[in-house]
């Protein structure tokens, strides 16, 4: 693959005495969108969350446009351009939804462009502009979300991590939300997508990793995959 | 009858500056669940700081302000690296315990420089008459900088870049550190800006009364009802709450024997937080 | 890296052993307010006592038949709280061997102290309880040096109604034992000569603002105060009233008034009384020991400030107990307890006299309080005698000048 | 078969949300009912409300014939139902068999914590944590984690079950083990109400499988048949018509 | 092979309380109190070790709230300031024995503690804090009021009302022994909470309280009867305390340092063990004692105290015990 934004070197994590996460490797490419599936409880989120430094990884590497950002805490990782949208949404419910915006673009190198990203974000999602005085407790479900990909993109990313966005959503806002993503891939964004919706998510990605039991499983093009068998069994027990 | 709208007025006027005292604990409180014990202690440094300005330069005493809250924020950097930091993520009782600690040695500190004897600074300002009633400038120009500077505090945390960070940590810290808010330096700024908060409120308390070594322990003691009667973690509340428990002071007192007043004053507090754990004035809180 | 520390502390705990005391020294035990509220008036009753301990170390010691005795003291911080005041002494007495004992500052922490006095028959000289209950327990071994609380107000009650006999009375005191005791006292000595009471109310402690309090005074139509309790409250209070332009024709408040640091108030101070226990402009002819001025000289030159009651006290204290025990002519505690019940003495604290009966055995039955006052002088705020009559070393000011 | 949990026209929202939309069905005795759907369909809803953490707005839950609507959870565990967690919530400074023992202790039968402790013992050795007993629940792995949630519902002598993805996040050996001791579960006699996105392990379990997806039974039936419903395969893995729009615009 | 596994694991737990080696260790600490300053008729030692036993007694039973339920109570000294006043007014005044004094004192304020306790117990976190603290000041703010018990004045005992107890030396020794055996009481009752199936019930709660709850621990009636068995000891202690300080007025009574205090002490012992606390308010009381009146260092005696706490703080957050015991889990067994 050419140019590669960010490349995870053999990553083992856990939490306390448990280990995670065992010799993760995996690359995302400039410009592409990349999708990794897997299980409930296989490693996803970790390995997400020891990719973006919110727990320390225990072995391994992660480098990030050409440097190790290893053992960077998470806002220094932001300043660069690495941006993790979590599970959840993890918004600033008490904060209005421009409020929430405003601290996306909290890093230096966001700050500078931000009359442009938030331009940028309520083209995307035109309610949220709708909505921008609201306190984001108040927002439904959906437009959590959007606000959350939005806070995300305000961070100016050169990659944006987005961990199960179609959480709990029903399939119409799912398929909104998708469509934003394939216009962001249109503008040449580059993605790392962790998702349930199978379907969904290999439609929009150029490569797909599958992990299971902390390791990758398999990897390779959408197209690939869903069509072998096992990775209907390792993900969907089918 | 004009003596029940006196008690009002002063109520209003004390209530601010009460409300001030209380707006750096609960800043620190609703931004890192920490239940900050030298608090009682910061306000006295205030009040001393104030005093030994004063008392070296001739200043006027409100001149002093600026010095003390660079002080205070100094004073509560150090605070936080020393007994706070490690404290974070642990469960709250082990930074009760550490300000608890740290509150004991500067109250020694504070014994030992200076005994638990009387200071006063004397500050005069005209005041306002009406009929039989006097309200001291130093009351009236107090109440207005504790407006002004909840006012301030309000617009920092709700205007500038940082205060929004400061409220975003507050919220969800998790959260914060993935949008890239190094959030240990928000905290520590933050327990810094309610530690100076604390010397200003002090500072006040300082124009109006006389004041010893051990002055804190009453204002600790009444900022956490005003941190009841005004909304946990809501510093433009704790203004609200001051304000409520001046009320409560200055109308209970025309009415009954003064000494029923503290009675009356926790049962309150002890009332709305069974009602409202979330203050009267509480906002909308995650 | 860290259980070695701890180890050697406790250690070091273990290892502070006790040492007896000389032959020829007399030990006298104490507790005093070292850190706490009552830090101030401890103090200064310590210092007082410290500096009669030098006076008769440096004359040779107590003259006991044909032996000198050096005087000893044992003193530990009581923390101005009750808790560890039964631990203290019961050291005090056990451990360090202190054949003599003085008692804590404040009514409360005599009361606590006297139990352990009493079990072990200690003699104890309180010179910082005024409070006359503890006395009315049957207590075998206090001997009270100061004037009990009725006395504070007494002599300001005497003055106000020589200058105003239908003067209104505020009485708004501070809620605790000594400031209550006062105050009861104060009402009945205010009823009985006629002065109106229109307020009669105490507040809590912990009170930071009286603006409330004194609204309520003004509404009650009274022109004259007196109360307060301690330091910060008491001069809370005076400041407050002068702010508030409260325009009282009289103001007594207890304590605070006494100490110099009260001056600071500026005109909000002028005209204030209060009940003094001693002033060093006492001219009281002793029979033993320092005259007044030689006290004041000294102590100012030993100590860099002007002694208050307090200091005056804890001094006198020492003293009653020396000419106790020289009467005595022996360290006999029974002996001394015989010279104290005995003793009917003028110092330069005022005369001292002990009751003897059962039910008030050592109340202070002679020795008289002084109203003082702050009053202008070439200028500066100074505290002056101005009641009775014959001991005053200035002219009473009354009404306090409106502003 | 006779009706063990009979649930009738449940219903809850959370502020505009309808979690759970008037829902009916009934678990039998001693049978394996398995409850699948998507993220978000209700079913931890739906388990929240069965043993009382929530108050359903509307409809009833029986259980042996009593109505405990709106019982708070201690009384619903004494009725007689346990319940493991999705997100294990292991009591976790103590040790496995004082997690094991707070179940038996406080559970279906009023056991001092002398009779407790044996309870706890056996359903910890049914489990197979016998060889953990004494470690503090915190020191477990998930699979262990696991496997306690279910030996405390086990060790409350409950006669229903409610397992919430008692199997998400294990590996296919660990699963083949749980399998194991759910069909042993049953054996006993005791009915279980399951959630489970593992759909393998649903089939071979469950008697019956319903299907559950924005609060509404979407379909009910024996597994096999439930397996080739094409809104159930829509519901749960996306619509694949949605992919294919996604596709046909780039 | 399994079932006989079983057997022997079963085999293992102790049988009853009294086979476990903590049962007589407590039984041993409780002999050294009695014994000890009886050995030369140590006065000095018995003061000091009274003093301890208090502070024992007020740290174990605020263990059971904190260190057990999660609960931290930061106005526990209320129950000890009640007690106190009921026991010195029923002495005082109608003329109680003491024991019986006391007994009341324990009841009365036992059944208050249990009615607030369904109050304030509804509240969880710094929220409970608060309001503990608001139980105890509106309480001291009413006694100040409160003339029948003096009001702020406080309520004074004769000395003579130590003759009953043998006199005044004599009856100095009956309430330290007194206090030793509530102290004896606080110590098996925080044992005895702890191996029963309520202390299981109040570990559960302070684990996760709705967890317990779905497990089927009946979370409120167990707090409200933990905070009112809690009250029953330390309202009984400061009966005989101050029957012994012959004195007793609201601002001691009802001092706020003191519950402050006793937190740091189960703090500093290590929460949720029952040695824990006992160990953290004998090393404390020892160790203000030993500053108090130590030449070196009692001008300086709360920095010196402050300093110590925050170095113990910052760096045995579990406490003495809890440490001990995570490097040496084996410690589990005998020290519990």
């Amino acid at each position: 693959m050419n140019d590669v934004m960010l490349d995870v070197v053999s990553l083992g994590a856990g939490y306390g005495e448990v280990q995670v996460l065992w010799d993760v490797s995996l690359r995302v490419s400039r410009g592409r969108v990349t999708t990794l599936v897997g299980a409930n409880g296989a490693g996803k989120t970790t390995a997400l969350r020891a990719i973006i430094g919110s727990i320390s990884p225990r072995s391994g590497h992660v480098v990030f446009g050409g440097a190790d950002v290893t053992r960077l805490p998470a806002h220094a990782k932001v300043e660069r351009g690495l941006v993790l949208v979590p599970e959840g949404r993890q918004l600033f419910n008490a904060m209005t939804v421009e409020e929430n915006l405003e601290m996306g673009a909290f890093s230096r190198r966001a700050a500078r462009q931000f009359a442009h990203h938030l331009d940028r974000v309520f083209a995307l999602f035109p309610r949220l502009a709708e909505r921008r005085r609201q306190l984001c407790g108040t927002l439904s479900g959906g437009e959590q979300q959007m606000l959350a990909i939005g806070r995300g993109l305000m961070s100016n990313p050169e990659l944006l991590i987005i961990d199960e966005m179609s959480l709990g959503l029903a399939p119409v806002l799912v398929h909104q939300l998708f469509r934003a993503l394939k216009t962001l891939k249109g503008d040449g964004l580059t993605i790392l997508l962790v998702e349930q919706n199978v379907h969904l998510a290999f439609a929009l990605s150029d490569h797909a990793y599958v992990i299971a039991d902390g390791r990758v499983f398999t990897e390779g093009s959408p197209q690939a995959l869903a069509t072998r068998p096992e990775i209907r069994r390792a993900y969907l027990g089918l | 009858m004009f003596g029940i709208i006196a008690s009002i007025i002063d109520g209003v006027l004390v209530g601010s500056v009460y409300g001030l005292a209380a707006m750096g604990l609960t800043l620190i409180w609703g931004v890192m669940d920490v239940v900050n014990l030298t608090h009682g202690s910061l306000i006295v440094a205030g009040m001393f700081a104030l005093y030994l300005l004063t008392d070296a330069t001739g200043l006027s005493p409100y001149a002093a302000l600026p010095a003390i809250v660079v002080g205070g924020f100094a004073v509560g950097l150090f605070l936080y690296w020393i007994a706070v930091h490690r404290m974070i993520g642990r469960p709250p009782l082990m930074s009760l315990l550490s300000t608890f600690s740290v509150n004991l040695v500067l109250v020694g500190l504070g014994t030992a420089v200076w005994g638990t004897g009387l200071f006063n600074v004397p500050v005069s300002l005209p005041g306002l008459t009406l009929q039989r009633f006097t309200f001291p400038g130093t009351h009236i120009l107090a109440a207005v900088l504790a407006g002004v500077l909840a006012g301030c505090l309000y617009a920092f945390l709700y205007g500038t870049r940082l205060g929004k960070a400061i409220r975003a940590v507050a919220n969800n810290r998790g959260a914060a550190e993935l949008v890239g808010i190094p959030t240990t330096r928000v905290l520590s700024f933050a327990f810094a800006l309610g530690a100076a908060l604390a010397c200003v409120s002090g500072m006040l308390i300082a124009t109006l009364f006389p004041f010893t070594v051990l002055s804190g322990d009453a204002y600790q003691l009444k900022s956490f009802v005003v941190i009841v009667l005004g909304g946990f973690g809501n510093p433009a509340g704790a203004l609200f709450g001051g304000i409520a428990l001046g009320l409560v002071e200055g109308l209970a007192t025309p009415f009954m024997p003064v000494s029923w007043i503290l009675v009356i004053e926790f049962g309150l507090f002890v009332a709305v937080l069974v009602a409202r754990p979330g203050g009267v004035f509480a906002l909308r809180r995650t | 890296m860290r259980l070695p520390i701890l180890a050697a502390i406790m250690l070091a705990a273990m290892a502070t052993g006790a040492f007896a005391a000389d032959s020829d020294t007399i030990t006298i035990g104490m507790t005093t307010s070292q850190t706490g509220p009552l830090n101030v008036d401890s103090l200064g009753l310590q210092q007082g006592a410290n500096m009669w301990r030098d006076d008769v170390n440096a004359a040779g010691g107590i003259a006991v038949g044909d032996k000198h005795y050096q005087v000893r003291f044992v003193t530990y911080d009581d923390q101005s709280q009750g808790s560890r005041v039964q631990q203290l002494y019961t050291r005090l007495v056990v451990q360090d061997k202190a054949q003599f004992l003085f008692g804590p500052y404040s009514s409360g922490l005599t009361a606590t102290a006297a139990v352990i006095s009493e079990q072990y028959g200690a003699l104890m000289l309180t010179a910082g309880g005024a409070e006359p209950k503890t006395y009315e327990l049957g207590n075998k071994y206090l001997y009270q040096v100061i004037t009990p609380a009725g006395g504070y107000l007494k002599g300001a009650v005497e003055a106000l109604q020589a200058h105003n006999p239908h003067a209104k009375v505020a009485l708004v005191y501070s809620d605790d034992p000594f400031s209550k005791a006062v105050l009861a006292a104060t009402s009945e000595q205010a009823k009985k000569a006629g002065l109106e009471i229109v307020m009669n109310e105490s507040y809590a402690p912990s009170t930071t603002d009286f603006g409330p309090v004194i609204n309520k005074i003004i509404s009650s139509g009274a022109d004259s105060f007196m109360g307060g309790g301690h330091y910060s409250d008491g001069a809370t209070l005076a400041r407050q009233l002068y702010e508030q332009k409260a325009n009282l024709k009289w103001i007594s408040i207890l304590v605070a008034p006494g100490d110099d640091k009260f001056a600071t108030l500026g005109p909000a101070a002028l005209g204030v009384t209060t009940g003094s226990q001693w002033e060093p402009s006492e001219s009281y002819k002793p029979e033993f020991g320092p005259t007044g001025p030689e006290f004041v000289k000294r102590y100012r030159a030993k100590f860099k400030s002007d002694p208050d009651y307090h200091a005056a006290s804890g001094y006198a204290g020492g003293l009653i107990l020396q000419h106790a025990i020289e009467q005595a002519g022996s360290i006999d505690q029974a002996k001394v307890a015989a010279a104290l019940d005995a003793m009917d003495v003028m110092t330069f604290f005022g005369r001292v006299k002990f009751a003897t009966d059962p039910q008030h055995h050592g109340l202070q039955v002679a020795h008289e309080m002084v109203l003082a006052q702050w009053l202008m002088n070439d200028g500066k705020l100074t505290r002056q005698v101005v009641w009775p009559k014959d001991a005053a070393s200035a002219a009473l000011l009354y009404p306090i000048p409106a502003h | 078969m006779t009706a063990l949990l009979e649930i009738d026209g449940l219903g809850k929202s959370f502020g505009g949300l309808r979690a759970i939309d008037r829902l009916s069905f009934v678990v039998h005795e001693r049978e394996i009912l398995g409850l699948i759907g998507p993220n978000g369909a209700g079913k931890s809803t739906l388990f929240n409300l069965i043993n009382g953490v929530f108050a359903p707005d509307q409809g009833s839950v029986r259980f042996g014939g009593v109505d405990i609507t709106g019982a708070p959870p201690h009384r619903i565990a004494k009725y007689g139902i346990a319940r493991a967690h999705q997100i294990v919530q292991p009591l976790e400074a103590m040790t496995v068999l004082e997690n094991c023992t707070v179940g038996a202790c406080f559970g279906s039968r009023n056991l001092s914590r002398r009779q407790a402790e044996a309870a706890a013992y056996e359903a910890a050795t049914f489990v197979g944590l016998d060889d953990r007993l004494a470690i503090p629940a915190a020191h477990l792995n998930i699979a262990g984690k696991k496997r306690l949630e279910l030996a405390r519902a086990l060790a409350a002598q409950a006669r229903l079950l409610l397992l919430d993805e008692v199997l998400a996040g294990l590996n296919p050996t660990e699963v083949e083990y749980m399998i194991g001791v759910i069909r042993r579960i049953r054996e006993r006699g005791i009915a279980i109400l399951m959630i489970e996105h593992l759909m393998q392990a649903i089939m071979s379990l469950s008697n019956r499988v319903i299907v559950l997806n924005s609060g509404q039974k979407l379909a009910e039936g024996l597994p096999a048949e439930v397996a080739n419903d094409p809104q159930v395969i829509e519901a749960y893995l996306g619509d694949p018509e949605l992919a294919r729009q996604l596709h046909g615009g780039s | 092979m399994a079932t006989q596994q079983v057997s022997t694991r079963i085999d293992a737990l102790p049988r009853t309380i009294l086979h476990r080696p903590f049962f007589w260790i407590i039984a041993l600490a409780i002999a050294a109190f009695v014994v000890a300053p009886t050995i030369g008729n140590d006065v000095q030692l018995r003061e000091s070790l009274l003093l301890a036993a208090v502070y024992i007694i007020l740290a174990s039973n605020l263990n059971v709230m904190i260190g057990y339920a999660g609960y931290v109570n930061f106005g526990s000294i209320v129950f000890f300031g009640l007690g106190g006043y009921l026991c010195v007014w029923l002495v005082g005044r109608p003329g109680f024995p003491l024991a019986v004094a006391a007994l009341a004192g324990g009841v009365v304020v036992s059944a208050l503690a249990l009615v607030f306790g369904f109050g304030v117990l509804r509240l969880r976190g710094a929220y409970f804090a608060l309001a503990t603290i608001g139980v105890n000041e509106g309480v001291q703010a009413f006694v100040m009021n409160f003339s029948p018990w003096g009001g702020a004045a406080g309520m004074y005992l004769s000395t003579e009302l130590f003759a009953p107890l043998g006199g005044p030396r004599q009856a100095l020794w009956t309430i330290y022994y007194l206090l030793v055996a509530v102290m004896g009481l606080s110590l098996y009752l925080s044992y005895g909470i702890k191996v029963s199936k309520f202390g299981l019930g109040l570990l559960a709660i302070g684990q996760n309280e709705d967890a317990a709850a779905v497990l089927g621990v009946p979370t409120r009636l167990y707090k409200a009867l933990a905070y009112s068995a809690t009250a029953f000891l330390p309202a009984i202690a400061g009966g005989l305390y101050y029957f012994k300080s012959a004195f007793i007025q609201p601002s001691d009574a009802f001092d706020l340092t003191f519950s402050t205090e006793a937190i740091a002490i189960v703090m500093l012992g290590g929460q949720g063990t029952i040695a824990g606390p006992a160990i953290g308010a004998f090393f404390y009381e020892e160790l203000r004692g030993w500053l108090l009146t130590s030449d070196t260092f009692s001008h300086f005696q709360l920095v010196v105290a402050g300093a110590l706490l925050l170095i113990i703080v910052l760096f045995l957050p579990r406490g003495l015990i809890g440490t001990a015991h995570a490097r040496w889990p084996d410690l589990r067994r005998i020290i519990e």
